[in-house]
């Protein structure tokens, strides 16, 4: 992995700030799962326990005006990015106060505000969109930038292939945040790529391209921020690998027959929140009673966004075949 | 300007031509983007020229990657563009269809009306030039099938130019379909173009005794077969359906109630193409007023031939079409 | 072995694994290729255990690349292996179509019989697990508009198995969907199977008031809608289509001369999906045994939405079809 | 362009031999020009003229039972691999007495005994086909190669990414060999190709690759070998990006407005037959009169293909709608 920096002094607030944001997707998700079981929300849920560094560090440099493009296991990203978490659950639960009004569920969580296109549940089918908004950007001389997220298996698609030409031929601003947990469902990255060291993967478009610790924030926050400043400068895309890992199953159907439990708690060991947690405290930033005052506040919006949900009402079955087109008032 | 209206001699490629630039002039949001459509003029010359006028951000030639610059379309439309993406042929669309299917005609519901896709996709589809399996589908009648997408048909000049217009103006994803043999054709114009209905099929010939439906290139052959039926006495209404989705039911219907016959033509093949659902609604909503079957004249099932001969024996003919209406009207005197 | 026939109770989803051991167990050349069919055991749990028995090289991982590993089943057919493709759905198989469409149906044909394709290509299809717009298409009637290729959609735990080993035996590519409700469903089964036909549909109930014609999981709601109807005294005939290229004319022509009405029955949308083939052709060969005109229960014409209610009011109901059927047939008695 | 090796001593017979298949191709082309004026031949014709040396250095290497997957531009291809020239022309004729009895064209010969699986109209699309005909060899212990041919335009198509990583993570024995014209039909490489080595692009999928100068047989010749050695050696795929250029028009209905006649003449300077002339010449072993023998045979062996195809039948009408299906008992 390249520049690794030094590790900066510590930033009180800022970083607990980041703390916080792992710990709402975290506790956001973990009763995504309770809710799951009692069947609350149903259809696929893709948990992203694990992987929160990564989508808490890359959004401290996405603009307010800037695009996001994710996946179908975008509850974190669309939480960092400050989408209102019982707006999200609402979705989850189906209900008609959900962000899509019930219609997208987990996989499908679009915000007009935060400029948040989806949601996507084909493997790579936001790479081109992203590459789209930010071709309309720079059309229409606009500064701002557009993220694009998807995993390792999403660098098998012949999709990823032609975006990443197309951006870097026409020098588009847009950054592709590869989230590499190094499975695909339950395909291991040795079984997919022929080259697993993703990021070189650039240099076959011209993409400046950098692999980053995806267990560390601080990391991803700088990659980050160096993906913005060459991006902004208009020098064409940039493509950051986050190398992560999701503790959790693929979906809630995975067995995970196809990793070891020795594995997952080697990764577990390096816990993004852990990590600053410790971080914080031996900087003596952060205490048990701090801790635990934090935790207190994460758990009382994710129960705000639980009651909003379960308060929701149902969109009228009239509506169904609404939205197939536009409602020609607003054409 | 006076009173009335001039009316210019053209072809449909450069009717085409006319409605991409005057978009392009009208509204900067407005771009072209597709394989060889600014340095090679567009590979059946529709954009001869406008690399010259517009540039090449306007004009954009894209690399060999139809997933991708479909999906970049509509990227750009939800980014407050409007672009009019070029897919070379409908053949080469089956690279793309997975954007179009999955993303295009989905978003704006998955996202509850969040997000529209104001997108025409602009593509040659068609038989007839002996160009063999892979270059010869006519599948815009399939892909009329999913919803959240609007699929044109020009057969006329004036459509070729002015549904672009229309398409423009539609806050979603819109699919048009220019039928290659058609390219070359001449016809009439007004000077002075507007954006034309898209909402309804057009009765291009009346007549009492038969319904052909049609649209597309075979609009010419129904129009041919009813000029020979009539030297039988047999008055054949041509119907030009002009948008396959969504189907002009009422103008079907009133055809249908008047002639009580119906003969569909289209040039896709038979099982599952247009005519079997424009043949399934007349029974649901005519059933009652049929003198006879309703009948239809496709495509033989087949991946196109390269031979001439073997592809003349593929798609409709006139002599069919004429023998089938033949089969179930009987002529006046 | 003694005469009489020994069945097991068994589901869906191990009556297509069983299919899948007992061809590769069977042929040398067969393996399965797709995305986690080996170390994940199937997305499905349909191929669970098999790659313990096969070994990687017969139950391959592929990428996430389905254009590529498509084609590289029909090269693989060509070079004189006997693949089974899965895509994990129909939903994915969009990108994977053009290698369906413009390669696999064509090349036999195109070649002048030189190459054919034996290859087989399984997915799963369907909506109604609340998977939302991208992950709910019915497109096997869609796929049926397609010559060359064969399109099967078992419906039974005996058809899940043996058609499977038909689609092996057929020199040409056939597609096979799995609607994925039924995977749990339990069923019966014959012990020794053998490979099943597939030219033909088959009545799963007789009847003599009206024809439910349907395919794979809608024909549960058939046969719930036949039940229903019985105790009105309607005599609902269910006719399981099983193969939805080539559609079995006869078997559905002999059925509406019985009852001289026709409901269909299908989970795709309804403009342009299988249901409308099947009412043009009875038009086309049975319009004079009609009393009623056919019918035809779809779903709506939607992205699928993810809410329950949403889901449950866009696919088609029970008492949708019983409503179909009331209409058109005055009960006995 | 790497391996460009110190010019080997001629080698009389067999360098003649090039030169004559080179100058069938040729003239075999230039009578379908023709022919295509006069509508004997229809549809697309692309023509191969300038790019003789590829697939002639190429097919060299080419084993008896090898396989080749091929582009609508395959004349070259088809005649180099050993097809009757007589056959071929017939398909372009549609004649029953085709090669494909008339049903492919020009974009679609096909050929059994050579294991020639066509001609492929669909940019990229041949590109899996021919993984798959080395995993098949590969799975049934064959030793014999795939041999697949496409353009410089090919390489943006999504499919030939997702097939170089198949067949580099499954060691598939497959030579890729990119004919790198520099134009997909009226689109310069530096429009369509970010980074336009496209040999660099193996690197991406661990995929051995070379550059070749296309317009001399004997360097393709001997890049060809060094695949093969590679890929028999059990090493997994190659890629060979051929650097040439077509001289003609992309198709018939082309006006070549994208690229001077300059640059066209340029490239005529280095016309591989002119060039491999030239070289026998200089060491005598070829004088005016042998090469004015070479041509008479050439023309005469184009003659005899015209003629067969002249003297062909039409497929009956009857027949339109066989190989739909195969003959059940061919089953
Ligand atoms: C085109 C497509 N193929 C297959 C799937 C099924 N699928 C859903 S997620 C997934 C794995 C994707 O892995 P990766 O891109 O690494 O993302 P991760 O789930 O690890 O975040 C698969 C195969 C899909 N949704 N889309
Ligand atoms: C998928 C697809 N897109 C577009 C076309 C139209 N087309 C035919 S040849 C060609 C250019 C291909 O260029 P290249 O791969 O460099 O091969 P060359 O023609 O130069 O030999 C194009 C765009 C096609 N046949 N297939
Ligand atoms: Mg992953
Ligand atoms: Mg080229």
């Amino acid at each position: 992995m390249t520049n690794k920096q030094v590790r900066p002094a510590i930033d009180r607030d800022h970083e607990l700030g980041l703390l916080r944001q792992m710990l709402l997707i975290r506790r956001f998700e973990e009763k995504c799962a309770e809710l799951y079981s009692v069947t609350k929300i149903r259809g696929f849920l893709h948990l992203y326990i694990g992987e929160e560094a990564v989508s808490v560090g890359v959004m401290g440099s996405v603009a307010p005006d800037d695009g996001v493009v994710s996946t179908y296991r975008e509850h974190g990203h669309a939480l960092a990015r400050g989408i209102a978490p019982g707006a999200v659950m609402a979705e989850m639960y189906g209900r008609h106060e959900g962000c899509c009004r019930g219609r997208g569920g987990s996989m499908h969580i679009f915000d007009a505000a935060t400029r948040f296109y989806g949601g996507n549940a084909i493997v790579g089918g936001g790479i081109p969109l992203a590459a789209g908004l930010a071709l309309a950007d720079r059309m229409q001389g606009r500064q701002r930038l557009t993220w694009c997220f998807f995993g390792d298996g999403a660098v098998a698609e012949g999709v990823f292939h032609e975006s990443m030409n197309i951006a870097s031929l026409w020098r588009l601003p847009v950054v592709f945040v590869c989230e590499n947990n190094l499975y695909a469902m339950g395909t291991a990255i040795r079984y997919a790529q022929a080259v697993t060291d993703l990021a070189s993967k650039g240099a076959g478009y011209a993409v400046a391209s950098e692999a980053v610790d995806g267990m560390d924030v601080l990391a991803v926050e700088a990659a980050a921020r160096r993906a913005t400043e060459q991006v902004r400068g208009g020098n064409g895309p940039y493509f950051l690998e986050c190398r992560t890992y999701r503790f959790r199953a693929h979906s809630m159907f995975d067995t995970e027959q196809y990793r070891t439990k020795d594995e997952v708690e080697e990764w577990r060991k390096r816990d993004p929140i852990t990590f600053l947690t410790s971080r914080l405290k031996e900087h003596e930033a952060l205490d048990d009673a701090g801790l635990a005052s934090l935790e207190g506040s994460v758990a009382e919006e994710v129960a705000a966004a639980v009651a909003f949900a379960e308060g929701g009402s149902w969109e009228p079955v009239e509506e169904l075949t609404r939205f197939v087109c536009s409602d020609r008032s607003n054409g | 300007m006076s009173g009335e209206t001039k009316t210019i001699r053209t072809t449909y490629r450069e009717a085409v031509r006319m409605g991409l630039c005057e978009a392009l002039r009208r509204d900067g949001r407005v771009f072209l983007m597709g394989e060889d459509v600014g340095r090679y003029g567009g590979c059946y010359a529709a954009s001869k020229g406008m690399l010259e006028e517009f540039g090449p951000e306007r004009v954009r030639d894209t690399p060999l990657s139809e997933l991708a610059f479909t999906g970049v379309g509509i990227g750009a439309a939800m980014g407050g563009m409007r672009p009019i993406v070029e897919i070379m042929t409908v053949n080469f669309s089956l690279l793309a269809i997975d954007q179009i299917v999955n993303n295009a005609a989905t978003i704006l519901h998955m996202s509850g009306g969040l997000f529209n896709v104001p997108l025409v996709i602009r593509m040659a589809t068609g038989a007839g030039r002996q160009l063999a399996a892979q270059h010869a589908h006519s599948l815009e009648g399939w892909y009329a099938h999913i919803p959240g997408i609007r699929v044109l048909v020009p057969a006329t000049c004036e459509d070729a130019r002015g549904m672009l217009r229309t398409a423009l103006e539609d806050p979603d994803p819109v699919l048009i379909f220019e039928n290659q043999t058609l390219y070359p054709m001449e016809g009439e114009l007004r000077a002075d173009a507007e954006a034309v209905d898209i909402d309804h099929a057009r009765v291009m010939r009346a007549g009492e005794d038969v319904s052909i439906i049609t649209y597309g290139a075979s609009l010419y052959k129904a129009l041919a077969t009813a000029e020979t039926l009539a030297a039988d006495g047999i008055g054949a209404e041509v119907l030009d359906l002009r948008t396959l989705r969504p189907l002009d039911d009422t103008a079907i219907m009133a055809s249908v109630a008047k002639t009580h016959r119906a003969v569909i033509v289209d040039e896709g093949w038979r099982s599952g193409g247009i005519s079997a659902e424009i043949s399934a609604r007349i029974t649901e909503q005519a059933f009652y007023e049929l003198d006879a079957p309703v009948a239809r004249v496709c495509s033989a099932e087949v991946p196109m031939p390269y031979a001439r001969h073997l592809e003349e024996a593929a798609l409709p003919r006139l002599e069919t079409i004429v023998a089938t209406v033949k089969g179930m009207v009987h002529p006046h005197g």
